[in-house]
């Protein structure tokens, strides 16, 4: 009993976690329809970025104070936007000015990850530890309420703001949108930082209790499964990419705590078991709209 | 007498609560060309998907050539001797004239894969046959100057007829038209109707056409039913609906 | 095929190139692979130093003796092949390409199964220092030892570390025994299965975990060992998993003793300036050679490489070391270049004087028979455990 | 097929010329060192790179789990080959059985009898993964289109990734090998490719093939022209399978490979060679194919490149992706197919108008 509430209160924290990396999945790909598998490396490049700076604030004045954090994840978040701008600038945007198909869109963001990646490892290829802020409980419980506030946040500001709602214009129909006077290009750039802020956010929660990581954390430890969250829940759908992210923290910490039974080795078959079990059933996630094709 | 090719039956179906068409009936004869009209948002295009096969009816039947066909898919209906045309053109545009026109011969093939493969006398003999056919096609409709041209290279008019011999290379015994004429002008529109009239003899399909232009649809057509809102307001010949009260208040209103 | 017919001129020129190769004979010309970057480049940069320090020290003393001809050793290239199976299979053609006589790598087993698949075709003599994985040399299931009769290593292999930390296991008094082992790793499986085959073989109970190359927070693996409560944690992995794993498992409460394999030297540099460390204590891993062992072989390797490198060498540099001095015995052995005689002076001879090796050995089935060590931590220190 | 119509007589000696040229370097190839196993690469990617265009450049849909299905070829044919030289083994005895298998590189051959075991090999693992193919396309195609489709595919050869992991026999963590008892020559590799260019071409010029490319283009419309949709697509899925399972095969006698490299990252190689090289366009993912190989194992060894760039490959990699599909979002080739017209305009340029016209469109 003790072991399965173990496994489901690390599983809670590590799928806060997911969801906040599957929102940034989830509104990228809900308003440009493109698997942003750069987005990975957002995470990661917030991860070191918070890294090297609360290393080098913990010798200054600031030391081992929460203020060190908080800075560092200021800083992670600008950094993380504004490499984001710069991608969506430079390498998205041209493409969607020439009305390029989905699976252009789909290599360029490998290539743009091919390069944020080979840059970190060519910064640093060793492993390295993030200075341990709070212990595994208090983590535990930060992770929680800032994925609850981040959700309630982005879904009034989705449904009640003015922004908000040309947001889901140009998601239900960018030419449309545009007609309407909604500036596509800065509708979009807004989205892909509000993803990269969250994939930062996320990483700095995932890290501050003292986790070692590496320059493939996006790539690899954290992997594909917050896009799998978003998938799970319902593309473009906020509360959709949260549960997602519960369910998929959740069944990665009980495989590890059972793993003495043998089911962590099976983590990857079981996730992606129940994936595609859960898509031949409802085709657009759990609480993805159904989208019929008119004839 | 002639054979009832297409009935369907009091079929009615619910795009979530809403009920889009209701309790239509229709019954076409060998070689009858048939016109279905009504205002816009009416229903027509979902008769025809019904009968069809893109949508399955909530409820009521629909016989092909005597068999139902209510639950069957459109690819299975087209082997029946259904086949028909889009609103919005849809080729296949990547391919050439020719081969958009042979893909409707494939439900007459039946070599294997193997046979594909290897190139047996089955493949040539059944390919042969399909490309004669197309081609006599394509004559009729005027295309056989393009049989080589990508599809979407194709103007308009020329896009529109090549759907219709895309549709007629099934055999088809009845042929649905979704408004042919949609976007073309009144020189075309004519040419069209020569067309239409062209193909029923030399390929003796009924025809069942749905269209806005009430020039080309009183010109041509047998008979004519009219559906509002879903829901059938009138039958008969084209001048008999022409002095419908009902049909002149659905198009313009109290 | 546009860029196709560019690419066969590119290829007729790389033909070109390639064809025209002589070998001469002024210098033995060794080739060596490892990883000099990535998460375990602290191994590759470690055998890379002994491998050096052994041919300047060999060199300095006039060379090797070939047939009454004193021939200089050369290190032509350490590849770096980043633990990768691909990519050492590429360095091996490579070195193949410069004409090396004997190929001293690679170091990780991955790499080095990568390596061998390729070495068997060429012939080449190939000494891995540090490959520890049972396979190596003597394929899958335990039979290739005529297709890879040309593999030998310096160190002693998976099974014998695990069947010997089973045994320790055992002798110490273990009841109930865990093993959380690395799903991606063969190293970590080979020590895993001997560990088990053996603990249980002495009435020991083990329960076995698996975790990923994934997985950087142990959190989770550790409450099913709390909540068992088990007496010992065998963690057969590289040092920087490793550390991660003890040091969440001390933090959350473990009492108990770890146990590992070679794979845990570098642990100790993992231990960040002011952390505490003193869980190590109770910590204990396999090894090749103990550093500060007061043996003078090892003393006078030390004094060297701390001369040249200002460090005290890890096994992982010892063994690097010592493979080059076993590719010198056996050259003079033979008093011969060639592929199959070296191979040959391999086999049958026998080899002493090593740093990792007190007693003379000789190679059985490409495996050298030596003793392992048990080193545990004190005051910060690795010492050897009684 | 659009390639073989536009292929007259001249363009048909030049590809025979230049299969016979690539013949001769295959052959004289095993005089060298590095250039085999390069060869060898080059014609198994592109196999497996042409496989995955049939499902994405032809069918339309889009697949990210092609390296799963590498994964089962490769396995299998690992496991059969293991089967077989036991066996045989036993009946053979140990010295003769080697003498057959083990193709040395430096001068050597294959014996033919190796030959015979590699190419049955291949086709009986070809097979099983054909099967295993059609499975996963009755399950997913039916239901799923478009990113979701190609996320189930990729989840789906995760999955494999996973099982073969966790058996020792399947692969384990470093994978199964037979390359140390039996590898096999650019040659035959050579042979698979235009074996399989062949079967593609007859192919796709049938019904089904003409069928696959109407569900490309309109699915809606195929069906309402009698084309089964579902049935075509698992045909083309199957077919695709297929493929990948000759090119895992083949890639077993080639180099050992653990199961994680055949996760996504394999899946996205691929993915990446038949865009590079135009979506739909064989000789494009052929050329793709070239490039990507030479980049891996040719331009990342070589001495005068920066070691920076030697050691961080991926950097290159991504900015020359990035820029080829910013500045040639259509690919190498686009929609077209290789011909030899460029290389006779090098010669003649009087011609000029007639030569465009042929081939330019």
């Amino acid at each position: 009993m003790n072991t399965l509430l173990e496994g489901l209160k690390q599983g809670l924290e590590l799928g806060s976690i997911f969801a906040l990396m599957a929102l940034g999945y989830s509104m990228v790909y809900g308003i440009v329809k493109m698997i942003n598998f750069a987005h990975s490396e957002f995470i990661t490049i917030g991860g070191f970025l918070a890294y090297f700076i609360t290393e080098s604030l913990l010798k200054s004045t600031f030391g081992n104070s929460i203020w060190s954090l908080l800075i560092a994840l200021v800083a992670a978040i600008i950094v993380c936007v504004i490499v984001a701008i710069i991608t969506e600038r430079f390498a998205y945007r041209p493409l969607r000015k020439k009305g390029s198909s989905r699976i252009t869109a789909l290599i360029t963001a490998i290539g743009v990850s091919y390069i944020f990646s080979g840059i970190m490892n060519a910064i640093e290829p060793e492993q390295l530890q993030f200075h341990k802020f709070v212990d595994k409980n208090t983590s535990f419980y930060i992770a929680i309420i800032t994925t609850a506030v981040l959700l309630a946040l982005l879904t009034f500001f989705v449904k009640k703001t003015k922004i908000g709602i040309a947001m889901r214009a140009v998601s239900e129909n960018e030419q449309a949108a545009k007609l309407m006077g909604i500036n596509n290009n800065f509708i979009i750039a807004l989205t892909f930082m509000i993803g990269s802020a969250l994939a930062a956010i996320g990483v700095v929660i995932y890290l501050l209790d003292g986790e070692c990581f590496t320059f493939e954390i996006g790539s690899v430890t954290i992997g594909l499964y917050p896009f799998v969250a978003a998938v799970i829940g319902g593309i473009g759908s906020l509360p959709g990419a949260v549960i997602g992210g519960f369910l998929i923290g959740i069944i990665r910490a009980i495989t590890q705590v059972y793993s003495n039974i043998g089911l962590s080795s099976w983590v990857d078959t079981i996730i992606y078991g129940i994936f595609v079990i859960i898509l031949l059933f409802k085709p657009s996630g759990l609480l993805g709209k159904d989208v019929r094709e008119k004839v | 007498m002639a054979n009832t090719v297409l009935k369907a039956n009091n079929i009615s179906i619910v795009f979530g609560g809403l009920k889009a068409v209701d309790n239509f009936s229709i019954e076409i004869k060998e070689g009858e060309l048939v016109g279905l009209i009504g205002p816009n948002g009416a229903g027509k295009t979902t008769v025809f998907n019904m009968l069809t096969g893109v949508y399955v009816p909530t409820s009521g039947t629909v016989e092909l050539c005597g068999k139902d066909v209510t639950k069957l898919n459109p690819h299975k209906r087209v082997e029946l001797g259904i086949s028909r045309t889009f609103q919005n053109i849809r080729l296949f545009k990547r391919m050439s004239v020719l081969e958009n026109v042979k893909v409707s011969s494939n439900i007459h093939m039946n070599y294997s894969v193997f046979d594909g493969i290897f190139k047996t006398k089955k493949y040539y003999e059944q390919e042969d046959l399909a490309t004669e056919e197309a081609m006599e096609i394509l004559k009729v409709l005027g295309l056989e100057e393009y049989i080589n041209e990508e599809a979407q290279n194709l103007p308009y008019g020329k896009q529109r007829k090549l759907e219709i011999a895309r549709a007629l290379a099934s055999r088809p015994a009845i042929l649905c038209l979704d408004e042919p004429a949609a976007g073309m002008n009144p020189t075309e529109t004519e040419e069209l109707m020569e067309t239409i009239k062209i193909v029923r003899e030399k390929f003796n399909t009924a025809i069942l056409l749905i269209e806005h232009d009430m020039k080309l649809v009183m010109g041509i057509c047998e008979w004519i039913k009219v559906i509002s809102f879903g829901k059938e307001i009138a039958t008969g010949t084209p001048v008999e609906i022409r002095n419908n009260k009902e049909v002149i208040t659905a198009y313009l209103g109290e | 095929m546009k860029k196709l017919f560019s690419l066969l001129v590119v290829l007729l020129l790389v033909c070109s190139v390639v064809g025209c190769k002589e070998k001469e004979a002024e210098t033995i010309k060794l080739g060596s692979s490892g990883p000099l970057s990535g998460s375990v480049s602290i191994y590759g940069l470690a055998v890379k130093e002994g491998v050096e320090l052994a041919v300047e020290e060999i060199n300095a003393a006039g060379g090797v003796d070939v047939d009454g001809k004193m021939m200089k050793l050369e290190l032509v290239d350490f590849v770096n092949d980043e633990a990768d199976a691909k990519k050492a299979a590429a360095a091996l053609t490579s070195l193949i390409s410069k004409d090396v006589d004997v190929v001293v790598g690679a170091v990780t087993s991955g790499a080095t199964e990568g390596l061998i698949a390729e070495a068997v075709k060429h012939g080449v003599p190939v000494i891995t220092p540090t490959g520890t994985a049972d396979k190596l040399t003597v394929g899958d299931n335990g039979d290739e030892r005529d297709v890879r009769y040309n593999v030998f290593r310096a160190c002693f292999y998976d099974s014998y570390q695990g069947k010997f930390m089973g045994q320790y296991a055992a002798d110490q008094g273990v009841k109930k025994a865990y093993v959380l082992y690395n799903n991606d790793e063969d190293y970590s499986k080979g020590l895993k299965d001997a560990f088990v085959e053996t603990a249980t073989a002495n009435n020991v109970n083990v329960v076995t975990a698996a975790y990923s190359k994934q997985d950087k927070d142990f959190n989770a693996f550790w409450v099913p060992i709390l909540e068992g409560g088990y007496d010992c944690v065998y963690v057969p992995d590289y040092y920087e998993n490793v550390y991660n794993i003890l040091k969440t498992g001390y933090a959350k409460g473990y009492e108990g003793v770890c146990y590992g394999g070679d794979g845990w030297d570098g642990v100790i540099k993992q231990v960040k300036e002011g952390e505490d460390a003193s869980f190590l204590e109770n910590c204990f891993y396999t090894n090749h050679y103990f550093g500060e062992s007061e043996s003078p072989a090892v003393k006078t390797f030390v004094e060297k490489y701390q001369a040249k490198y200002g460090s005290i060498p890890v096994s992982f540099a010892a063994l690097g070391y010592d493979a080059v001095y076993i590719a010198k015995q056996a050259i003079e052995a033979c008093d011969s270049l060639e592929y199959d005689a070296v191979v040959e002076a391999l086999t049958t001879g026998t080899f002493s004087g090593l740093v990792t090796s007190s007693t003379p050995f000789t190679f059985n089935n490409g495996n050298p028979e030596k003793a392992a060590v048990v080193i545990t931590f004190k005051d910060g220190k690795e010492v050897e455990a009684e | 097929m659009i390639w073989f119509k536009r292929m007259n007589k001249r363009n048909l000696i030049s590809t025979v010329v230049g299969v016979l040229v690539l013949t001769l370097i295959s052959i004289f190839s095993t005089k060298s060192y590095e250039l085999p196993k390069i060869l060898n690469l080059i014609f198994i990617y592109s196999i497996s790179a042409l496989a995955l265009n049939i499902v994405c450049g032809c069918l339309g849909e889009f697949v990210l789990g092609h390296g799963g299905f590498i994964l089962i070829g490769y396995t299998t044919a690992v496991i059969l080959m293991q089967q077989i030289s036991k066996l045989f083994t036993k009946s053979m005895g140990k010295v003769y059985f080697k003498e057959i298998l083990v193709y040395v590189v430096r001068g050597g051959e294959l014996h033919p009898m190796g030959y015979v075991f590699i190419i049955l090999t291949v086709i009986v693992a070809a097979l099983i993964t054909a099967i295993i193919g059609f499975v996963v396309g009755l399950i997913a195609l039916g239901r799923l289109k478009g990113d979701y489709l190609a996320i189930v595919t990729l989840g789906i050869s995760l999955i494999f990734v996973n099982v073969c992991k966790n058996f020792d026999s399947l692969g384990g963590g470093t994978g199964i090998s037979i390359t140390t008892t039996i590898s096999s020559t650019p040659l035959l590799n050579l042979a698979f490719l235009v074996a399989i260019l062949i079967l593609i071409l007859t192919f796709m010029g049938s019904r089904f093939g003409r069928n696959i490319l109407a569900c490309r283009d309109d699915n809606i419309a195929a069906e309402a022209c009698g084309v089964p949709v579902n049935k075509t697509k698992v045909i083309a899925f199957t077919f695709s399978s297929l493929l990948a399972g000759i090119g895992g095969a083949l890639l077993a006698f080639v180099q050992p490979q653990a199961p994680t490299a055949f996760g996504q990252d394999m899946s996205i190689l691929f993915l990446i060679i038949i865009v590079l090289g135009g979506l739909g366009s064989l000789t494009g993912s052929i050329i793709a194919a070239i490039l990507i190989v030479l980049y891996e194992n040719w331009f990342c060894v070589q001495s005068w490149v920066p070691e920076f760039f030697a050691n961080n490959p991926k950097i290159i990699y991504g900015i020359i992706l990035v820029l080829i599909m910013l500045f040639r979002s259509s690919g190498i080739l686009g929609k077209n197919e290789f011909t030899w017209n460029w290389f006779y305009k090098l010669f003649k340029k009087k011609d000029n108008k007639k030569e465009t016209l042929e081939g330019d469109k």
